[in-house]
């Protein structure tokens, strides 16, 4: 299987999640720089965490605009598999191929540490491997305050879009669990036709034993194993 | 050709004070030159000559720290020191302190002080993988203290998030001293193949001088110079001169600079931090026997009519000065123009030895290289023993009156600013990204692995600086000593340390003897323990107003870890496991925080020391560790062993777990 | 020409920034606030051309970049 | 009444925000652009009251708190 990593002016989990693709899941992996406009040869697309174009202006808003976004969205509408990670959330958001956008954390605060999220759904290409409920991922983020519309979050649930939920360790989403103010408790969502997955939990940074959890491992294995 | 739009000022009596210089260092300068000098070249000499950039008044003390070791690969006297750690690597690392700007803007004095010392990593060619910092506040009682925490905390957040190096522990303590004087201490540590080092000289005849990163505003001029004045009441309207930083920049700067250096395109390179392009461009061709000539109409400017004298010495953010050879030019601008970054010839290296400034045609600065870092003053300013010394260590434990609630005043030590649990700062800090982080802050050392073999660096920043007010000769061994428990205390052995030495004014005596005794004692427990110093940053005239901050000599020590796997954290693990205590607890309690604490003295002898035991305790402690008997190692500091016990049970996050002590 | 653009969250958009400010207002004494709200405010110097064909200018850049339209509004004025 | 505050950053200090949103729109074909400053724009609702006193009030908020008067300036205009 092959993974493009997208590489934006300021991204800096490029290369975390190249490691995580080439060194701990063994599978082949390239950076894309943002100036290209050709995906073809890839299988799956990360766009990475970090501050493309340092977050200035809002997070994503002027990513959104680079050549490479555009056959993001033609490769995803063919039905590659895409998954933006924390900052690569937010820009799937300015781009439009996720809805809803990310306000500031109710805390005004950057946050960086572990979180425990509740997985909604198993069948999509992205949860298939998660034998349980609750995952223990970190997250570092300042503006992951998940925001949408009334009629979009119903569309949402309705569809089946949202993915992950802040809970609790035994997978209660209550508010004291939410570490951003996200409207109910939303950690990631999917497009409608479930090859789009934006997540705002890090998991290549708990994908290998040295580091103390490797909940994180299941995400990519489910992407591996989607493709078999 | 441009020309210069306004014509240079007059040199008088009062713009030479105001540049800060004595009459004797004034007349030195004419004697340099054989004539008076311009108002650039005054410019130049001043800055050059301030305490922050020629160590005038620590320097012949800084001559007596070991700096040699089989480890060390390069210590003092380049952008940062390098150490080897085996499997073809260096880890290359250094301290710098912010102190001054972050007391008049805290958010942007703390953010470009991490900004300056990752510069002074990745321009050595390594890839920077972690950041630390030690701060001092005054109390949080005071909102004006409360305003300076949060800002210096959300700057460093602000800047090190955003560049992508994780910021993985640290230490933070508050006291009265640090109310008018905060210290903002940033440290950086990079990995660089052995022969992969870059250093800072400008050599090769006829290669081009390159400017690359931001344009040249009008920040922060005289920002070195302000560093080394003590503050009075001006200080406030010191603006907006602050310098202001662009982390975005800085991460594309980082991104291109690795990219031309990895590629064999630069001969020489060094990023402009204190005094700006004056520095970076006087010292590289300082430490080649080279000359150089710029031409500064050619720098990317920010503002409009900015005068030679304005772009020597702006320290605007995010600039590096490259050395290239005349045919690899335009693929070095290439790369710059990959990542959207300003890079432009401004010069080129010379044989004549001779530090030439141009604006156009017109020359403003015509100085030997040679006088302005060799000839700089050095002054070994007189030393007194304060009359107060003898007063302050005396503490007759009798006369302190026994309160046996011991629970309160456990629950009391555990809760003040400087022991209390710091998570709500370091969880503003990204600490995972790069995901090298294996021990992440809440224990005594970070631990972070290092990618492509399976060993990892143990790093910690440690000073008492209560004990170096009441002792500076045992403070700076105790500052050493600490930082090798907490670094053997993960299991890893120390290796050597970079420092941040942050004092009063020296031209007071005491001050002087507060700092040769810090020395003293921080050289000795360096030989002891074999941990020499590679790099460092002395900041003086910590004082507003005739109040002193207390000896602050902050140590950052480096240590390694054969395999990463071996690594041990602070907490209790299991139930029914032995707790062992490895030296002797002996009944001292001068300049404790109990005493602070509980009865507001700051009093007494700091604990004694005996360097060889303190060797072999932690010898034992790596050699038990080696059979694999450890499950758990915390050092014993401040709130003794009460806290030290303490702190062990309440770090287990996922066990609640205690301890019974007979 | 100085086009003056105002960012505003849209009613019924959760505002933590402007929360978070009049509490701290409140408690630095100053009681008779009713509500606080924050946003953006750019200042785009533009070159001198018709009035009208810069308004088009600085409406389209707050459609494309300056303003996500899924949770802000914007206003604007040009000035000479 | 409601204050309408605008807090920019002084002339000469670097603002990294308004340079990368100049850069941003010139590559989205936004040619005539000279410069691109970045601020903060807040509406504070006051309970009616004299407007002098208002005045003062906003002008205290400022110096306080919504403004870092070591590298930002502030005006406001407060309105029925």
């Amino acid at each position: 299987m092959k993974f493009g990593i997208i590489v934006f002016p300021g991204s800096n989990c490029d290369h975390d999640c190249y490691h995580a693709a080439r060194h701990v899941l063994n599978q082949d992996a390239e950076f894309i720089w943002h100036k290209e406009n050709k995906l073809s040869s890839f299988d799956v697309i990360i766009i990475p965490g970090g501050f493309s174009y340092g977050d200035y202006l809002r997070t994503g808003a002027i990513a959104k605009f680079s050549p490479v976004m555009k056959a993001v969205r033609k490769f995803a509408k063919d039905g590659g598999l895409v998954i933006g990670i924390c900052n690569g959330f937010q820009i799937l958001l300015e781009a439009g191929l996720l809805p809803g956008a990310m306000l500031r954390n109710r805390t005004l605060k950057f946050i960086c540490r572990d979180i425990y999220v509740r997985v909604e759904s198993i069948n999509t290409p992205f949860t298939n491997k998660c034998g349980k409920k609750v995952l223990r991922i970190p997250i570092a983020h300042a503006e992951g305050n998940y925001f949408a519309d009334p009629k979009t979050l119903s569309h949402l649930k309705e569809n089946q879009q949202i993915i992950f939920r802040y809970s609790n360790e035994s997978g209660e989403t209550t508010d004291s669990a939410n570490p951003n103010g996200s409207m109910e408790n939303i950690a990631g969502i999917c497009n409608e036709n479930g090859n789009v997955l934006g997540m705002m939990p890090h998991p290549e940074r708990c994908a290998e034993a040295i580091l103390g959890n490797e909940d994180g491992r299941l995400i990519f294995e489910s992407i591996v194993n989607s493709r078999r | 050709m441009k020309t210069l739009e306004r014509k240079e000022p007059k040199i008088t009596k009062k713009l030479i004070k105001d540049h800060g210089l004595t009459d004797e260092e004034y007349q030195k300068i004419i004697n340099i030159l054989g004539r008076t000098p311009t108002f650039t070249e005054l410019g130049i000499f001043s800055v050059m000559w301030s305490e922050h950039c020629s160590y005038k008044s620590s320097r012949v003390h800084l001559r007596k720290f070991p700096t040699k070791g089989e480890v060390v690969i390069q210590g003092p006297g380049e952008n940062a020191g390098a150490i080897d750690i085996g499997d073809g690597l260096a880890a290359i690392f250094k301290m710098e302190s912010h102190n001054h700007p972050s007391f008049i803007e805290p958010y942007q004095g703390a953010a470009t002080g991490v900004g300056g010392i990752l510069r002074d990593i990745f321009t050595m060619g390594a890839r920077p993988i972690a950041l630390m910092n030690s701060l001092r506040f005054g109390p949080l009682q005071l909102q004006k203290n409360r305003y300076i925490f949060e800002g210096v905390v959300s700057g460093i957040a602000g800047y090190g998030n955003c560049i992508g190096v994780p910021t993985v522990g640290g230490e933070i303590y508050f006291s009265e001293c640090y109310n008018m004087n905060p210290l903002v201490n940033v440290f950086c540590l990079g990995i660089a193949k052995k022969d992969g080092i870059f250093r800072g000289n400008a050599s090769g005849v006829g290669n081009s001088l390159i400017y690359a990163g931001s344009k040249t505003g009008r920040d922060g001029i005289h920002g070195v110079t302000m560093a080394s004045e003590e503050f009075g009441e001006s200080s406030e309207e010191k603006r907006p001169n602050v310098q202001v930083g662009d982390p975005f920049t800085e991460k594309l700067l980082v991104e291109a600079c690795l990219d031309v250096m990895k590629k064999g395109l630069v001969v020489g390179i060094q990023d402009m931090g204190g005094a700006g392009l004056t520095s970076s461009s006087s010292e590289m061709a300082g430490r080649a026997g080279t000359g150089v000539e710029i031409d500064t109409s050619l720098v990317p400017t920010r503002e409009k009519g900015m005068m030679p004298y304005e772009i020597m010495l702006s320290e605007s953010q995010e600039r590096m000065l490259l050395v290239v050879e005349k045919e690899k030019e335009k693929e070095v601008l290439n790369i710059f123009k990959k990542w959207d970054l300003d890079a432009v010839k401004i010069g080129m290296v010379t044989n004549d030895g001779i530090f030439r400034i141009k604006y156009g045609k017109n020359i403003v600065a015509e100085i030997p290289v040679k006088s302005i870092s060799d000839s700089a003053p050095v002054y070994e300013r007189p030393i007194a023993r304060p009359a107060i010394q003898d007063d302050i260590n005396y503490l007759d434990i009798n006369e302190i009156p026994v309160n046996n609630d011991f629970n309160t005043i456990l629950l009391k030590l555990l809760s003040i600013a400087t022991i209390a649990n710091k998570a709500w700062v370091y969880e503003q800090y990204d600490h995972m990204v790069r995901t090298n982080s294996v021990v992440i802050p809440g224990s005594d050392a970070a631990v972070i692995r290092v990618k492509g073999t399976n060993k990892g660096l143990a790093i910690t920043t440690d000073c008492n600086s209560r004990y170096c007010y009441l002792d500076p000769y045992k403070g700076g061994m105790i500052a050493v000593a600490e930082a090798a428990r907490n670094i053997v205390c993960a299991g890893a052995r120390p290796l050597a340390i970079t420092d941040c030495l942050n004092f009063g004014n020296p031209e007071k005596p005491e001050i002087m003897w507060q700092f040769v005794e810090s020395i003293k004692g921080i050289s000795e427990a360096c030989k002891v323990l074999n941990t020499p110093v590679i790099s460092g940053n002395v900041s003086f005239y910590n004082d507003t107003k005739g109040i002193s901050i207390y000896p602050t000599p902050i140590i950052g020590m480096v240590g390694l870890l054969e395999s990463v796997e071996q690594h041990i954290t602070q907490w209790f693990k299991d139930e029914g496991d032995a707790i062992i205590l490895l030296g002797k607890n002996l009944e001292e309690i001068g300049g404790s925080e109990y005493l602070k604490v509980i009865h507001n003295i700051e009093r007494g002898k700091p604990p004694e020391i005996n360097l060889n035991f303190e060797l072999q305790i932690q010898k034992a402690l790596l050699d038990i560790h080696k059979k694999g008997l450890i499950k758990s190692a915390h050092d014993c500091s401040e709130g003794g062993l009460s806290a030290t016990i303490a702190e062990c049970c309440i770090s287990n996050k996922d066990k609640g777990i205690g301890a019974a002590i007979d | 020409m100085k086009a003056k653009i105002f960012v505003t969250l849209k009613k019924g958009v959760l505002d933590p920034q402007g929360k978070t400010i009049q509490k701290a207002l409140g408690s630095l004494g100053f009681k008779n606030i009713d509500d606080v709200r924050a946003g953006k405010y750019f200042e785009v110097n533009i070159k001198n051309g018709a009035k009208k064909k810069a308004e088009a200018e600085v409406k389209k850049m707050c459609e494309r970049l300056l303003a996500n339209t899924v949770i802000e509004d914007y206003t604007f004025k040009i000035e000479k």
